[in-house]
Parts: C-alpha cells; structure tokens; sequence
C-alpha cells in the first residue's frame, strides 16, 4: 500500500433495490492529488461519492482512512474526518441567506450560543471573492442555478478538509468560472488537500488531474496516472467500446440554404435584455454563448413566454405568432428545455413514463382524452432507448436515477412531441459522453429534418463542434456571431466579455 | 439489453395476481380494514348484517363526496378547510330559497351555483393574488358560515314539506340500495377513473408534483389550481344539497370541524399535504376506516370517556402499519 | 341616575343592559333575547346582544370586559364557566355593573340573581314519560355532548333518575354525538343494531335528535324517542310522530326575568328587605335561584314552537 | 424576509429609518393593525381606554405562547393540530392531581412534564415511524382530548382553592401589567431572539428550508424535528397552567379550534406551511391582528350575524394588503 493513501475503499457494493449501484469496487485516493473520477451516467460515481460523505452506509466492503478502517455514519462524521462533498445535485437552502447555507456545517459544530453574523458574512465574501460577485447577503432562491452552483462549491471551500469531493461541479459553469475553480483546485493540492474530481469532459480530467480511475456498470474498471492514458482509452474503458468522432458533421454545404425558418425582430424585456434580433436558416444548428448571467436562457425563455414581460416579434416560417404563454408556443411547435433540471424540468417523484410524456398528453391518448398507459410506457420504452438510458423501471420515480440520467429523461420528454424549432438550455450537463454524442446525432439529424435546433452551452467546445454558427450574448444584447472559420473558443470568449470590437456579423435580421 | 431483461422480470412477476394485489398502494389500508372487520364480526353478531353495512356506509357517504373534492385538491398543491361552511352554506341557500317558494330544484342549482361561485373565489385569490390556500380556505371558512347565521338568523331550518321526490334523493332507495350510496359510488368511480386515465386529471398531478416543471410543459398551473378549488367547493354544494334531502333540515352550524375529517381520510389514503399524489379510492378506504372505527366502537357500546382515546390509538395505529407495509413494499418490488 | 320609588320603575336616559353570551350565533339566546328584550322596553331600557361567537372562554371575558367598560347599567351573562367568571363579575359590580347569570352559574361569584332551566326536572319528566310509554322494563339509550354541563346534567340525572326508581330500565348504549347530526346518525344506527330491543332514547339536545332520527327511521324501528330543546326539524317530527316529545326550557321566559332580576338590581334603592344586605354591602336585591320551567313539546301544541314563525316581524338584534 | 441576517442587512443598509422599517417583513402587517386603530378610536370612545387594550391583549396573550411554538414547528417544516387539546390536558392533569392533594407547583410541573412527553411521543412517529405531522398531530388531538373527558368525567374542574400565589401566576400584576402579560413578553422576546440570532435555532430554519441539504451539513434534521415538536407541546403545557392559574379551573373542552387560530396568526405573520420561513414577532403581530378584529366587532356591537362575515373579510383583505406590500418591497430591493 502506498504510505500516501489517505482513503481507501475496497470491495464496497451497495444496491437500490435491483439495481446494483456498485458492486465490490476499489478506489484509493493519495494525499494531495487531484484523482479524476470517469464512468457513464449510472456507473455509481455519485453513490461511491455519498458512501463516502456518509450519505449512504454501504451493504458491503471496507474503508480506510489513512490506514485505519472507519464506518462514516453520517455527513458529520466525514466532516469529522476532514471530507467535503459538493453534490451533484445542489444542496441549499433557498429560504435562507448565501453565507448561512455557506457556512451550515461551521454553524452546526460551533458551540456558540449566538451566531455572529458579522464575521459570517465578511468570511463568506473573501471565500466567494476567488470564484464570482455574489453578495453574501442575497437569498440563495433568488440566485439562478449557475450561481446557485457557484454557492455550492464555496460551501465546500470553506469546510476544513483533507479530501475534497468535487461531483460535476462545472456542469452549469462556463469556461471562465470552470477555469479559476481549476486554479484553487491546484492550489488546495499543493497544500496537501486530496481532491476527487468527477466529470463528463476529458478536457478538464486531462488538464487538471493526476490520475483517472473509471467505473463501469457499479463496477471498478482501472486507474491510470494521466500521463500513461489517453482520453479515448479512457472512453474506451468508460463504454467498453470504441467511440467514434465525438460531434456529428456540421451541415454539408451543399445543403446550405438561406431559407430563413425562424425570426427574432427587436425583442426586449424590461430589465433582462435589449433589441435582441437573430435569424435562424433551415438545417443548421444555432449556439449562443455567453458568460454565466449574460442574458441567454432568459432571451429563449421570454421567446416562449415562459417568463418576463416580453415586447417583439417572433415569427416562425415568415408568419407572425401571437404567444401569450408557454401552452401557445409548444401548440405552436416550440419547445424550451431547462437548464434546471430539477427545478424546472422533471417531476422527481412521478414516474419517467410520465415525465416523459408530460410536455404534450394528446401523444399518448385516444381521442376522449384518456391515456393509454401501453402507449405512454411504449414512448418511454423507444426514447429511453435512443437515449440510452439506464433505469430499473419505468414506473420507478425519476428521482431514483443518476443525475445523467434524470437529464436524457428531460431531454426525451423535448423529444417526445415533434417540435418545430427547439431550444436546448445546456442540453448535455451531466451526461456522459457516450450518450452525449448520441444526443449531438440526434439534433444534428432533427435540424437536418427541417427543425429549428438552438443550443445554449457553456461548454465552448461543444458549441464549436456541434453548431454551424453562434451567437453570443452579453449583458442581455447579442454582442456578435461567429461562423465557420471564425467559431474558436478565443473569438467566443472575446465577444462575451466584450475585450474587443465584435466582428461584422454575417447574418443579422 | 438490460433494461428491457429487468421491465419484463417486473411484468413477469406481476402475473401473479396475489402479487400484484400487494403492490397497489392501497393494500395496506384494505389489509387493516379487513383486519378490523374480521375482528369486529367476532366481537359482535350484529356488525356483519347487511342493515350495519348499510348504516357505516351511510354514515360517510355523503361526506365521501367531499372527500373526493378535497383528495383532488390536495394532490394540485391545495388544502381546503372551508369544505364544512360550504356544505352548510349549501344547504341553507337551497332550504332558505325553497321556504320562500322557490323550487327545490331550481334552489338547489343556486345553491350548488353559488359554492361553485365561493370555490372560484377562493381560486381568484389563490392564483391571482397569491395568497396560500390554507389562509383562504380559513377565511372563507368563518365567511361562509358567517354567511350560513345571517340567512337564518342563526336558526336552523325545517324544511320537512320538501316535495317527496326530491326528499327521494337523501332517503329513497333503488331496490335495496339507498340512493345515497348509489350517488356516492357513481362520483367516486368516475373521479376514480378519471384521476387515473383522462389527460385533464393528470396534468392535476403534474402541477401538484412540481407546479414550475408543469409550467415548463406547457401547462397553465393557475388554471389547473382555479379548477380544483372550485371542483371541491361544487362537491361540497352537491353534499350539501344531498344532506338536506336526507335530514329534510338545513342547520347554519352543519358540518363544525368537518374538514380536518376529510383532508384526515386524504391522507391516511395516500394523499400527501405537498401535493402531486392521492388517489380517490385510497381516500375513500381512508373515509371508511375513520367511520368503521367509530361505528364499531358505537356498537361495542365502548364508553364515551373512553372513545377518543380508543379512536385516536387506532389511526395512529393503522396508519403506522399502513406506512410500515408501503415501505416494505416499495423495497421489496425492487428486490 | 336611577329613579325614584315615586317615579316608578323606569330607565333614564341611556340606561343601557346587556345581555352576554358565548356562541353568540347559536339560536338557544334568540328567544331569550326577545323576552329580555321585551322587558326593557316595558320599562323603557336600552338594550343590547354581545358576546362572542366562538367557543372560547378567553374571548368570552375579553367581550365581557369590552361591556364594562361601556359602564352598562347591568349584563345578563351566560358565563361559559364558572370560575373563570369570579373576577370580572365582582369587578363589574364594584364598578357599578349589576350583574346577573342565567343558564350557567357562577356561584362563587357576588352576582346577585341567577335564572335557569332546571335540568334535574326535565331529566326526571322525561323518565317518567319514558316509563309511561314503554314500561317500567325495558331498554333505554343516551346521546350526550360530554364537557357541556347542561347536557350532561339532563343525562346523567336521568340515568340515575332510573336506576334508583326504575332498576328495571336497563341502559344499553350511551354514546357521545356532540350536537353532530351525522354522528348522532352513525351512533344511533349502531346503538339499533347491538340494540334489536331498545324501547327509547333520550337526547340531551336537537342537532343529534334530527341525526338520530334519521337512522331510526332507515332502519325502521319504532323506537320511542325524546329529546330537549327544538328544531324546526325535530318539530316536523314531533308533528310527524317520529319524536314522541321534546322538552324545550323556557327561553322567553329566562330572558324575561333575567332582565327583571338585572333591571330590580339596579334599581334596588326602591327596596329595604328586612336583613343585613346593605349594610353588610350586598345588592339587596339577591335572589339565589329562579326557574323558568319548560315546555312540554307534542304533536298537539307543536305549532306553537315555530321559532322562524316566532321571529317573523320581530328584530333579532 | 425570513431571515435574520437579511434582516440585520437590511437594517445596516437603511441608515435612513423610514426606508429601514419599510424592508423589515412585519411591516405589511403593524400598518395594517395601526390602521385599524385609527379606525377604531375614531369609531369607538372607549376603544383606546386602558382597560380595552389589557382585555385586547389578555384575549391573547396566553395563547400567544402556543403561537410561540406553533410558529418554531412551522418553521422547521411540521404543523400541530394537537395543541388546542394538549393545552386542555396540561389543565386536566394538574387540576386533577390538586384536588387529589398534590401541591399545585408539582402538579404544575408534573403537568408540563406529561406535555413534553405527548411532545416526544408525536416526535417519535414522525422522525422514526415516518408520519406525516398532520396525521400523527391530528390523532394526538383525539387522544389528548378523550384522556380530557376520561380525567375529569365530562365535567369541569372547580379550581377556586389553588393557593393564592399560585393564582397570582394568572391573575396577579405588577404594577399596572397584569403577569401574564409579562410572562407573554418574556417568552415572545426571548424566544424572537433565539431564532434569528442563536447558532441552535438557525438549524431550525435550515431543516425547514432542504431538510436534505441541513442533513448533507452535518445537521441532525430529525433530532431538530423532534426538539420542535416536543418545544410546541411543552409550550402548550405553559400555557394551560397558566389558564388553570387564570381562570381557576379546568375545562376538559378548552381549547377547540385554537390549532386553526394559531396557525392563522402564524401563518398571517409571515410563517410558511412549507417550512424555512418565519419569526415569531410576525406570529404574534398576526395573532395580535385577529384578536383586534374581534375584539372590536365585539366593542360596536355589530350583529352577531354579520361578525364571521366580516371577520372572515377583514383577514382576507389583511392578508392581500400584506402580500402586496411584500411583494412591492421585494421587487423594490431588487430593483
Ligand atoms: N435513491 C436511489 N434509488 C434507486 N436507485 C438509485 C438511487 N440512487 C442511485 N440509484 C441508481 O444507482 C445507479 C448509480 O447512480 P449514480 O448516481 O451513482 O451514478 P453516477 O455515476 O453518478 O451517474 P451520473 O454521471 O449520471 O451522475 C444508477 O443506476 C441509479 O439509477
Ligand atoms: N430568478 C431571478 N431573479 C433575479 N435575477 C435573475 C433571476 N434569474 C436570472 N436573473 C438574472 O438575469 C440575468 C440573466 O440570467 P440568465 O439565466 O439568462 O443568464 P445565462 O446567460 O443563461 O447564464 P447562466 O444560465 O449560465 O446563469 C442575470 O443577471 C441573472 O442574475
Ligand atoms: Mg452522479
Ligand atoms: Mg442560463
């Protein structure tokens, strides 16, 4: 054993009821590393996480901390041992203030009497201070999701630990934030601080980590020092199978046309965004970029109605539609999925067949209106298929999958009524990347069946790869476009921080 | 592929009818009842007559309606503790119209009208104002019974000169079954029915689960909420109406604490204060424990002082083991 | 200031009496209202109808003391308990409020009067009707309303009325209903079926007599039953036959000398009773107990006993 | 709004003292009671007379307490339908064990004790069995009211001999203020501190906001839950000691429907069915609210056939108003 192990699991299992999560993994975790934890959506990554948080109890198998085995009973007695974990799965209280929730656990142990809000806030400003400009004082419900998840990994930061779980902390993060969440993460390792890292994104894993390991199926597959493996071995041993390219190709130029299928005209909302015009042609696929807070899921959302207190004109194929709410638009063939998954996309607690099914109910219904269960598992069934999603039941609740796989459940429920135009809101957070490029196959063939595909991702590669043109966003304007040649994550990264004069856009209505 | 092995494994399994008996929900519930009659038939030779089963079923049919309205509601995300002033409110319009020679029938449609009419209104501030149902629901609640005093004076009405044929709703019988129980039976199938089928009731579910993510699908939330508030008070003007035809009296202080009853049936059915879940069928087993416990403490001649202690074990009891049973199960059909 | 012996007994200006109830919406006070009410006016008095309209003893006395400090001539209070009413009673009569219970007593309390039903007789009228209809042996049921002590008197009384004249009754269901009619219904269709023999039942009030009622009915069974106070529904029954006979206390009648009692009170200075009263500083006018008696309600007078035929043309306030 | 520290901010933030009690939440709700006394001294002389106000405040004060509680549960995410009986038994069992001989202060304490116990045993179903507050609170109302009736027979408890000092405790005062207005202010103020400032109330607000991101920090959610739950019914136990205190006796039907009024006050005070939100200033102002209304229904004499109608209105006409103003104040921070 390795005098530098601080945390070592073996043979850990642990099932919810048939579904095997784990099942007898290893893992070993050394002081001061930065260990990349890979596997696809289901692989058991969050449960071996939440076993080691004290979330879960295992029903099998061993842990040693620095060489002594340990049950971790509960979430305190890892933060007794010096673990913290950031969920995959935000954990705040939205009720209560950003420092409080930030510092819960301090507040827990303290054996004050009184709380001295003071410090609090000014200790929670220095920690915020390395990552964004939140205020301390704000109300954690009033924050969108990205801040929401900026919270969350400061909550982490300010715990005094030994091991640092980091799970999917960049999936709402765009490039910049992502990038100064690497430079602590490299300065905690220095100190000492082990770190597991989990994520869908080999650029990340391949950037910033010492060592892989990877899981498949609740299964330990291998570890590697990074140097000593490249990212498709990685995939490779992630899917048991070789991947392909990763993106689909982009629209053939022979098919390229300047058939004009959706138009935005001067859109505005009170406070969010301003004279926002864009046009979208037949067959392509529109991105739109933009910093954390820009504008761009609030621009999509106020297109459907789906809030604000839209003025402008939308017109689909050249005709003007009248949309009061979000029933109008998906009446009309526009559909809008979430960034917020939880919050705003599923009903954990109903099953996936009716998540599935829930965006438009005439899809699985006779004529009376009555649901045809047949019909509605049978949706579910071939979606969850294309998707490759891994569940045990489709009656179980959505709440029982991973997080990856509670996003392909959004993601078939956009799919499952036939859209003209479709907005994907960060359509692939969390999902790994088998099923990723499954889900960039599949838009690429919609867009190329004539309907109107815009994809909002902070992932800039992923815009670069998969999108024909993209726009970007800043401060609730479109700053500019870029297109072929000009589609690099400088350029994008230029525009939305508005470092210099946009480039001419090619196409504007 | 895996998935499918393990959905035909689960398909395969549900064959059995005795297992899949033990995966409803309501299992529990029909175990502990079963349980109680059985206990009960030993205890005494009366509780197993036809005139018993009868009599229990009467005692909370008409109340079983309202019970169907308020599962609904709180599935949507809401509570309603106005549901026993509407019922009475109900039954003093109609029995005040028709002692000023107004036509039953026709009061009693005013009548249903004007809960109709309250259920909108507490709707109105619900969704447009945004206050919560509780708070609504409260003070409609002293409104409407407010509202039952200065119709009468405080006094209940005699309204025994009711034409027999529409008496024959509250106390005729179809053969030997008592109209009552009829009605009863037909509401509650259908809401049944349709809770579980029509596509209307399940974007109910949808907003009740998650009332954004139901707006995220298109669905107009505040109109799903507006509808089922009002659905229950209309529930409550036909309970109302049907109370009347059987007491053939309208008392402005009918139905006192009525609504913790009912919401308590919801929820010992398996409907939850946060919404999103219930099932009609659930609540009325729910119904009919409450009364079948107080039936047969009644015939038991159980004393008085003793009763609500009795009673009280019993819910705690049965709605414990019901909890115990549903957890085992949820484990075990996925074991 | 009050008059004088050679004035005659009128109010002054703005004498004003209250009359304080709890539940002040329930029908019980109307009747009573109107004889207070028809009091005072033969003596030319102002009056008024307060109380709370909830079941609650603390709002009760809040409302109570909002009438004092109005300085009101004299309330008539229904005290919703005894005890609790001790001290607001003597302060308002130290304060120059002449107070007087009725239907509820606080006797531990300076009130100078307290008018009421006798419970204990319409208990024992009832059994002896009772015994009348059905003979001296037999079966015998109860509804009640435990924690209402007028009830449970006319209950209890009876029971024990029964066993020490009657052991030949015997009581065979005794069940707690709460003036709710659907739980007087499910207690009364239980009591018939462990009951095939029961011969009568006695309630202590009209909400569970109409439930109760109803169940007899359905199961069409010749019980005989009585209960006190009325309904327009129990009336139709009595008139129907499917009530034998209600007892009704007499309202009219307490409002009536509640406002004499309270009214002779106030105006005591017109009477020098042969004792120690003033000058040992008692209201002179002290009377421990006045009953209004009650009615006996039955197909015959029946009609009589239309409260809603009572109250037409008349202001319930 | 809910929150403590918001509420510190905002205070720092509005060095102008105008703007800085137009952010604080209760505001909404002292304009609207203040209003109200403008009205009412307008309408009434003998409204602003010291005795009015005492009997005003004496009307609430005791249940005050149980607000108290009510409010600390609500926040940490559970509802007590059980405090209105709960309160009657703290009466029951020390008045019981008085006249049986024992000294008034054990029996007092012995009381508060059983209390605490009916607390922790309603705690038990909810954070071990799993239950739903609502039920297990629902069937603890039956019980505690039953063990009522079954301790004293139905009847009332004369209670006239308690010890002087001992009555001093409901009846005493000092100076001007009755005691138990005092004891009223203490436990208000004590317990107003506690949960905006104390590291051990936070975790109340924590729990009722995610009760699973309380637990992933570390917090012991069910043991916070269980510690409310008893709180509210040791809370209850106060209080019917100092009613026994007050009106020297024990009613064993005290209390029915205080649950729904105590949760209305809290609830009108700002506190949330969900759980994560409220103060107990708010609670109180609430309750201070309903108390004025009927107060001053009762001082006009209105008729009693119009009293619920208009009370029932004037809540939700307060309640609206309220809403309006916060939701005004928040999207004004905001902006
Ligand atoms: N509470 C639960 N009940 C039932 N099944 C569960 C539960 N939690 C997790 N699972 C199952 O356990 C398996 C592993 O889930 P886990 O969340 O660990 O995956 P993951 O590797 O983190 O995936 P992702 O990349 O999507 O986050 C999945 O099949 C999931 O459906
Ligand atoms: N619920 C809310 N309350 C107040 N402000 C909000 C709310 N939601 C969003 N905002 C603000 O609106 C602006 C635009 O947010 P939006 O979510 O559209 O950004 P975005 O570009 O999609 O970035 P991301 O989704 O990565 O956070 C931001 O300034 C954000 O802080
Ligand atoms: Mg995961
Ligand atoms: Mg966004």
């Amino acid at each position: 054993m390795h005098d530098d192990v601080i945390l070592k699991i073996s043979n850990v299992s642990k099932s919810f009821g048939p579904v095997r999560a784990l099942r007898g993994v290893d893992f070993e975790l050394r002081r001061g590393e930065i260990h990349a934890l890979a596997g696809e959506n289901g692989a058991g990554k969050s449960t071996l996480m939440n076993i080691i948080d004290g979330i879960l109890q295992p029903d099998g198998g061993e842990i040693l901390w620095e060489g002594q085995p340990v049950r971790i009973a509960s979430p305190n007695a890892a933060q007794e041992l010096g673990i913290g974990l950031v969920h995959q799965e935000i954990a705040l209280c939205p009720d209560i203030s950003v420092a409080e929730n930030m510092f819960m656990a301090v507040t827990n142990r303290s054996r004050r009497f009184l709380m001295d809000v003071g410090s609090l806030k000014q200790r929670a400003r220095a920690v915020l201070g390395q990552l964004c400009d939140i205020d301390p004082g704000a109300i954690v419900r009033d924050l969108p999701i990205s801040h929401q998840q900026l919270v969350e990994i400061a909550k982490a930061l300010t715990l005094d630990c030994k091991v640092l779980i980091l799970d999917e902390p960049t999936a709402a993060l765009t490039e910049r934030e992502a990038q100064t969440l690497f430079g602590i993460m490299r300065r905690l390792s220095a100190q000492g601080i082990s770190i597991i890292y989990i994520s869908h994104r080999m650029v990340e894993i391949f950037d910033n980590c010492d060592r892989v390991s990877v899981f498949r199926d609740g299964q330990y597959i291998t570890t590697a020092p990074i140097s000593e493996i490249t990212p498709s071995g990685v995939v490779n041993a992630m899917v048991g199978r070789e991947i392909g390219t990763l993106y689909p190709p982009k629209q053939a130029a022979d098919t390229r046309t300047e058939e004009v299928i959706f138009e935005v005209r001067n859109l505005t909302e009170t406070t969010r965004f301003k004279d926002v015009s864009f046009a979208l042609r037949r067959g392509e696929i529109l991105g739109i970029a933009g910093l954390i807070g820009s504008g761009r899921s609030e621009i999509v959302k106020g297109i459907c109605r789906l809030e604000g207190d839209v003025s402008g004109e939308v017109l689909l194929d050249g005709k003007p539609l009248q949309l009061r709410h979000y029933g109008d638009s998906i009446a009309a063939g526009l559909v809008y999925l979430s960034e917020d998954r939880k919050g705003d996309g599923l009903f954990l607690e109903r099953s996936i067949a009716e998540n599935v099914s829930a965006l438009d109910l005439r899809h699985v219904s006779s004529a009376a209106g009555l649901i045809e269960t047949d019909r509605e598992i049978e949706l579910a069934r071939s979606l969850g298929a294309k998707l490759n999603l891994k569940y045990g039941r489709l009656s179980d609740p959505v709440s029982s999958l991973s997080g990856g796989n509670q996003q392909k459940v959004a993601i078939g429920k956009m799919l499952s009524v036939n859209p003209r135009l479709i907005f994907l809101d960060e359509p692939t957070r969390g999902v790994d990347v088998g099923a990723k490029s499954e889900i960039h196959r599949i838009l690429r063939e919609l867009a190329s069946e004539g309907v109107g595909t815009v994809v909002i991702s902070s992932e800039l590669p992923e815009l670069i790869g998969l999108c024909d043109r993209v726009l970007v966003v800043r401060e609730g304007r479109i700053a500019g476009e870029v297109a072929g040649d000009r589609m690099t994550e400088e350029n994008i990264m230029r525009l939305a921080s508005g470092l210099e004069a946009a480039p001419q856009p090619t196409l504007n209505a | 592929m895996e998935n499918s092995i393990e959905l035909t494994a689960a398909a395969k399994q549900g064959s059995n009818p005795v297992k899949k008996f033990l995966r409803i929900r309501e299992t529990g519930l029909i175990l502990i009842i079963l349980a109680l009659f059985v206990a009960m038939s030993f205890a005494s030779p009366y509780f197993l007559t036809w005139v018993n089963m009868r009599a229990m079923v009467m005692a909370f049919a008409v109340e079983g309606i309202v019970v169907v309205g308020m599962t609904i509601l709180l599935i949507s995300g809401g509570i309603d503790l106005s549901v026993g002033s509407v019922t009475a409110l109900a039954m003093v319009i109609a029995g005040s119209l028709f002692l000023a020679g107004v036509d039953p029938w026709l009061a009693s449609l005013v009548a249903i009208a004007a809960c109709t009419g309250i259920g909108a209104f507490m709707g109105f501030f619900v969704t447009r104002i945004g206050l919560h149902h509780f708070i609504v629901s409260l003070a409609v609640m002293v409104i409407a019974r407010g509202a039952c005093l200065l119709f009468t004076g405080g006094r209940p009405l005699g309204l025994f000169s009711l034409p027999p044929e529409f008496k024959f709703i509250g106390q005729g019988s179809i053969g030997p079954v008592p109209l009552v129980i009829i009605v009863f039976l037909v509401v509650v199938l259908c809401f049944d029915f349709m809770l579980r089928r029509s596509t209307a009731f399940r974007k109910v579910f949808y907003t009740g689960s998650n009332e954004k993510a139901a707006a995220y699908s298109g669905i107009r939330t505040k109109r799903v909420i507006f509808l089922t508030t009002t659905l229950c008070s209309a529930l409550c003007g036909i309970a109302g109406i049907i109370y009347m035809a059987r007491f053939g009296s309208a008392q402005p202080t009918f139905g006192l604490g009525m609504e913790l009853n009912v919401i308590a049936a919801a929820v010992i059915g398996g409907a939850s204060l946060n919404g999103g879940s219930g099932t009609i069928f659930g609540a009325i087993l729910g119904a009919a424990l409450l009364s079948v416990v107080s039936s047969s403490l009644a015939l038991l001649d159980v004393s008085v002082y003793w009763q609500d202690i009795i009673r009280g074990s019993i819910l705690l009891t049965a709605v414990s083991i019901d909890h115990y049973l549903n957890k085992k199960r949820d484990a075990g059909g996925k074991a | 200031s009050p008059a004088t012996a050679q004035e005659g007994l009128h109010c002054a200006s703005g004498e004003t009496y209250i009359m304080n109830v709890m539940v002040s919406g329930h029908p019980y006070w109307v009747p009573v209202y109107q004889g207070f009410k028809q009091a005072a006016e033969a003596f030319g008095c102002t009056t008024v109808f307060s109380g709370t309209p909830d079941y609650d003893i603390t709002k009760q006395i809040a409302s109570f003391e909002q009438d004092m400090v109005k300085q009101p001539a004299g309330i008539l209070v229904h005290p919703m308990q005894s005890d609790p009413f001790i001290e607001p009673i003597n302060r308002a009569i130290s304060d120059g409020t002449q107070v007087v219970t009725f239907a509820a007593d606080s006797p531990k309390s300076n009130r100078s009067a307290y008018i009421t039903s006798d419970n204990l007789a319409e208990a024992k009228f009832a059994a002896e009707e009772i015994v009348k209809q059905i003979g001296e042996t037999g079966q015998y049921a109860v509804l009640e309303n435990p924690g209402q002590s007028n009830h449970d008197l006319r209950v209890t009384a009876l029971i024990d009325y029964m066993q020490q004249h009657y052991p030949g009754m015997e009581l065979v269901g005794r069940q707690a209903t709460n003036q709710d009619s659907t739980a007087a219904y499910r207690a009364t269709a239980s009591i018939l079926q462990a009951n095939p023999e029961l011969g009568a039942i006695w309630i202590p009030e009209a909400g569970s007599a109409e439930g109760a009622v109803a169940a007899i009915l359905e199961a069409k069974s010749d019980v005989l039953v009585m209960h006190a106070d009325i309904t327009p529904a129990t009336l139709e029954h009595i008139k129907a036959g499917n009530i034998h006979m209600a007892l009704n206390p007499n309202q009219g009648m307490q409002g009536f000398m509640g406002f004499m009692a309270t009214f002779m009170a106030a105006h005591s200075e017109v009477f020098d009773p042969f004792n120690d009263y003033r000058t040992s500083g008692y209201n002179p006018v002290q009377i421990p107990f006045i009953d209004n008696g009650f009615a006996v309600i039955t197909k015959d007078n029946a009609d009589s006993f239309d409260l809603n035929t009572y109250m037409q043309g008349r202001d319930p306030a």
